[in-house]
């Protein structure tokens, strides 16, 4: 598989994984593959869902007749009508409240929150309904909901539009929360959310919507819940999610040069956490960190280093590092570079570690 | 159920709330848009399962004082809105209660010791939503009214012949999911009947700082909706009301949003103080409009009821209320590890990890 | 501003949307609600001022395109609405604007660089409220709404003589906020005036799939607050209402609900693409209702406006134009330190520790 | 000091805490001591609060005549009138929204949140604006709104009446989070939570609202943004807040009775952390857990665990220990005891650890 350079000026950089290439071609229904970025991979998601499944309802704002403004429900509703696939009137929480009800009544809706910081508006829904349906019901309602929320910033978003808000949705028991990072898993990884009886929380890396990988879709790469060794390594271990995971591939190329070897983890599901995988890694190299875009304290890596700590300490030769955003709102776009986790804040987070221990 | 939607077009409710049978027991002459008086039968019916709830409520709420229960918001006075409304429905439509609307949930038939489960503590919701065609009672204000508007929404695109009825207060009208409710019901003209119980007050806020509108059944013009605002301690009228919006609903002209207006007779829950926030005059004020009394007065003078029938329905109270006791009586086997066990549809290790903490201790506490 | 102020009691408002001067430049016969027309000199200004801020949103557009701008929502088209609403405040009312309001901003004197400098990426808000009299633009539909309520209720309660203003789009309506402001402002009777700009789109979606109501005016009546739907390209009949609206709040009477009717005639941003949802023609349809058009042919009807007035406001534009473009050519100066400066009045230990770690790749990179 | 028992059935435990009587005897105004709930001390602060500063408004739902549904209003509209202390309608977000306004207009607004699962509704409002005015226009706009919100558990509460959800908001860049476990902090931090020009969301827990205290009010305890160390101890170093200092403290007794050295700190503020106090403990110790209500994935605990092991990894004899709520929806209250931490699992988690290391 080979990854092209994407047209989107903040995604002029690669990106490898091999193992949804494998996948991919090991596919008989496979078609010749094609240069596919992230949106098209989604979008071909959509249509294979809602083709395979009657069930399946795609809405929410301009997700219709515009396809959403990244165009990831692009065509549907010409191709599946406005029963399947609608705009609908202008409030989120409605949106989780709709698909709340009509999952109740048999149904699979798909609905976009059409950016992150606009799924605030329902975090009530989300959290007292999504979350805890089946458990308030001792398992006898199901709400197999996806919530697609674009995430992260990278792109020069004004103002609330470019939070990373996984953290809100990780700490909520009852949701499951995965992010893909390429085409291949974004297609695959949608669709298995849209099949899941769990509500998924599926958020989508912005800056890595344009990103193109040479694929053939269908594509069934790695299940859901796991996460991937993307690039192997000896001396520490690199784990990052959705758009950090470039951050981390360049960051272990740079380390490369300076004789480091570097694993790379993609999480993929953020919860639950794959505790096997990673702390198999960890246990290898001794040393790990998380990167993310969403503010260090209380984010997502904290998750990820208090557990990894608590289960791999007698094998860590060093704390489990957190390179994140830092403490503050995430900043206009001209301050966005300083904002954000890069390759040298990632090295120079490996350097202060002691290396004798 | 074949009676004539009255069709609001744009306009506001007529000022004077839709009755039948007045407080004293006779017939009004007020204009009821194009309702009809439900007939003897089925007001019997209806006069039946108000004396049921009533007696429901004082025994739950007599056991609650005991501590039985920990605590429960009793619709003692409601029973016309809580009755009439359910009863309207069809098996097939699905019922979206709050809190309040344990009445509801008995005429729906779910069974005492289901309806209780999670006021005694037992379980968040204690019965099969599926079996009953009722969903979860909401305790977060209003997010139920949109639940119903999504389930009428899978209804009508799925070409099933159900409508949804959601109970919502005077309070909760104020939240703004119950506004995105009226709308998407009303833009996707979904078969929803929002039955709003203005019972005067949201704990101890009284309606006049609740909203500022002559009455909340006006909201609904604002979504190009039908509003009603009915007697709603005229258990025919309510009756008469929802069957007709539901009708209406079933046959794809959309919701309707129908206010009850009420008046809570006991306190928010028994840890609540009412004399607080109100004078007991008002709670006497509001004695003279009740539900059950009135419709006894007038079957008695239609000749529907009689001493031997209200003795007979008497009794039936009796038992249900012995029935409320057994069932409180009754400890419900509750295993700790049912807080594993449904989480999640996909298992996950890291809960099964903390399961066999809560194994470890439950075994070294000798529990079973 | 001593306009008699429509007082819509419990009614609905008429289905005729207020207006003074056509499309055609005369004077319409439509019924103004107690309305009058404000002075040939006021009107004047009003049309100088939607000349600058039409000639403002070209240029902003412009350049826009060439890229010096990441994204900009332009009000063209929607010039009545935004000046004639801003042009009723006073000094010290406060305006609640979202981000499709900045010819709002020039209007109340905020400079062009400052309005910029959150569509160039410079600062969320480059502006002081505080100097203004002007909140922050809202991203999060609705939000401002209420926002603008607590100011009003805070003004309210201190006794200050001050109403505040918020714009709304038709999509933003459908937002629960929305909604619990009407109700708040109603209930709390604040000065607030909520300036619903329904450009029959909200993105992609048409007013037709965003609500259900014959006009979105209507919804005030479930407030019990006055509405008012008015046409939103006639600057006469915005200003007169807005005015009437503002003196109302100020003398305690409470909230109104001011639909506009207009058109967005350009694309949502400069990252829309409009030809996915509507046809050019109806964009066609819309140009024979221009605000600024018919506003010059009425002037020039009552001899308020001529050749060399219309000549000196279009030079006014072209200077306006020229100095949009100089800011833009000025690069900002902004410290990346500052993304710590501002998060919190007590400083923080751990924001100070990491500021070191950007200190340190700002020296490493060579960074001033 | 002496601490009484509760008159509720959940609090008749006791607690010590040794700072806040020598502050409390240190006041000159202060009055005679006598016996005071939390709920009593909260009362006073608002009163004190509102009498001390004009700008100073209460409202919320059922906050006026009713006097909150936990009382912690009670009387105040009756002193300060209903321009001061006021029954809002009933919606979170206006609540919070207009609080904002208020705020902007030289206002400073304390509202209540009815209970913590019903500030979900004001999620947009309180992290899209009250987190992030401030920063929004460059330090111009100040909010100094206090968001009172009573939480966690243990009171028999039905279901959404016992949520933990202090992580959304320790995870939010831009809220102060501070949460007092006695009365006299409850007073004190209460008091400077309102006079602070940052936003705070004030966590009241409700388990601990019938808790009494001999005190004399005003009292000053210790800042805000401090950490205190409650009970000394050399080998262990418990960490707990609100509900969970009464089940450190307990367990501090426990362990003793095992030899174990328990030393216990109330983190009192949540956001920021005290890294000085707590480190400082922590290097002593060399062992640490935390313990909080909520549940354990993504939970507060994570970020505490997380930054003490970054800061003080070669100090460390074992990992950071989190003992907290189970990975589910709060129970109902007949499972309750079986989610909630206890002393019991507070021990067996030390016991864990490998104390030959
Ligand atoms: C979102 C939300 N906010 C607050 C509460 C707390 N609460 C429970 S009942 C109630 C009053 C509701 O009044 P109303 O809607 O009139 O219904 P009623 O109790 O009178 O039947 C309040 C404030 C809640 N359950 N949900
Ligand atoms: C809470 C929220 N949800 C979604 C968005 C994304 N969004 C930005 S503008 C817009 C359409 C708004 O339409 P309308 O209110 O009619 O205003 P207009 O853009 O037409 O002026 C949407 C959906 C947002 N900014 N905030
Ligand atoms: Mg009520
Ligand atoms: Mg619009």
């Amino acid at each position: 598989m080979s990854v092209e350079t994407g047209t989107d000026p903040t995604t002029d950089q690669t990106a490898v994984n091999g193992e949804t290439a494998t996948a991919a071609s090991a596919r008989d229904d496979a078609v010749a593959p094609s240069s596919v970025t992230m949106t098209k991979a989604l979008n071909q998601a959509l249509r294979d869902s809602l083709a395979d499944d009657d069930t399946v309802l795609v809405f929410g704002e301009d997700v219709g007749r515009l396809g959403g403004v990244f165009r990831v429900t692009e065509g549907l509703r010409a191709e599946f009508g406005s029963n399947r696939v609608w705009d609908s009137p202008l409030a989120e929480s409605g949106i989780i409240g709709t698909a709340i009800g009509m999952a109740m009544n048999g149904m699979r809706p798909v609905v976009e929150m059409q950016f992150d910081a606009y799924a605030y508006p329902a975090f009530e829904q989300i959290v007292s309904h999504v979350a805890k349906m089946r458990n308030r019901t001792k398992g006898r309602v199901s709400l197999p909901i996806t919530i697609r929320i674009p995430y992260a910033g990278d792109i020069g978003g004004v103002e609330h539009h470019s939070d990373s808000s996984e953290a809100y949705w990780t700490s909520t028991p009852g949701l499951t929360v995965v992010t893909p990072s390429n085409p291949a898993d974004a297609y695959s990884l949608l669709r298995e959310s849209i099949a899941s009886d769990d509500p998924v929380v599926f958020m989508e890396p912005k800056s890595r919507y344009w990103m193109k990988e040479t694929l053939s879709l269908p594509v069934t790469t790695a299940p859901m819940n796991r996460a991937q060794v993307i690039r192997e390594g000896t001396d520490v271990t690199l784990l990052a999610y959705g758009p950090t995971v470039r951050t981390a591939l360049d960051s272990a190329e740079a380390g490369a040069e300076h004789g480091l070897s570097i694993e790379v983890i993609d999480l993929r599901t953020l919860s639950p956490f794959d505790d096997e995988t990673v702390s198999e890694s960890v246990r290898k190299t001794s040393r790990a960190a998380i990167i993310h875009e969403a503010a260090q304290f209380g984010g997502y890596g904290a998750e990820v280093a208090a557990r990894l700590t608590e289960r791999n300490f007698t094998h860590l030769s060093a704390p489990i590092l957190r390179v994140a955003g830092f403490d503050v709102p995430y900043p206009s776009p001209k301050l966005e570079e300083f904002y954000l986790p890069t390759v040298e804040r990632v090295l120079d987070a490996l350097e202060s570690w002691d290396w004798e221990l | 159920m074949t009676i004539d939607v009255p069709t609001t077009g744009r306009s506001l409710p007529q000022l004077q709330p839709i009755s039948f049978i007045g407080a004293d027991g006779r017939l009004t002459d007020t204009p009821t848009e194009g309702l009809r008086i439900p007939s003897d039968a089925t007001l019997t019916g209806l006069y039946r399962q108000m004396v049921l709830v009533r007696r429901f409520e004082a025994q739950v709420t007599h056991l609650t004082r005991q501590g039985r229960l920990a605590t429960y918001p009793s619709a003692a006075g409601q029973e016309a809105a809580e009755v009439g409304a359910t009863t309207a429905l069809a098996p097939n439509d699905w019922l979206f209660p709050t809190y309040r609307d344990s009445a509801a949930l008995l005429t729906r038939g779910v069974p005492v010791a289901e309806i209780l489960a999670a006021f005694r503590g037992d379980w968040h919701c204690g019965f099969d939503p599926h079996e009953y065609h009722t969903s979860p009672a909401a305790t977060p204000l209003a997010t139920q009214t949109l639940h119903a508007t999504g389930f009428a929404m899978a209804a009508k695109l799925k070409g099933e012949d159900a409508a949804t009825l959601t109970f919502l207060g005077d309070g909760a009208s104020s939240e703004g999911d119950t506004h995105e409710a009226f709308n998407f019901a009303s833009v996707w003209q979904t078969p929803t009947v929002f039955v709003l119980q203005n019972n005067q007050y949201a704990i101890s806020t009284p309606l006049r700082e609740q909203t500022n509108a002559t009455m909340l059944a006006d909201r609904a013009a604002g979504y190009g909706m039908p509003g009603l605002r009915v007697d709603g301690n005229d258990v025919a009228a309510v009756f008469a009301a929802v069957a007709a919006a539901l009708e209406r609903g079933r046959n794809g002209d959309g919701p309707t949003l129908i206010e009850c207006l009420t008046y809570r007779m006991e306190s928010h829950t028994n840890s609540d103080d009412p004399t607080k926030y109100r004078d007991s005059e008002e709670v006497e004020h509001w004695k003279q409009f009740d539900p059950i009394d009135r419709l006894e007065k007038y079957l008695r003078t239609t000749g529907a009821l009689d001493d031997s029938t209200v003795a007979e329905i008497a009794e039936a109270a009796e038992t249900l209320a012995a029935s409320v006791r057994d069932a409180m009586n009754t400890e419900a086997e509750i295993d700790p590890r049912e807080l594993f066990a449904h989480v999640y549809a996909n298992p996950r290790t890291a809960l099964a990890e903390q399961q066999q903490v809560l194994e470890a201790e439950l075994a070294a506490a000798g529990h079973a």
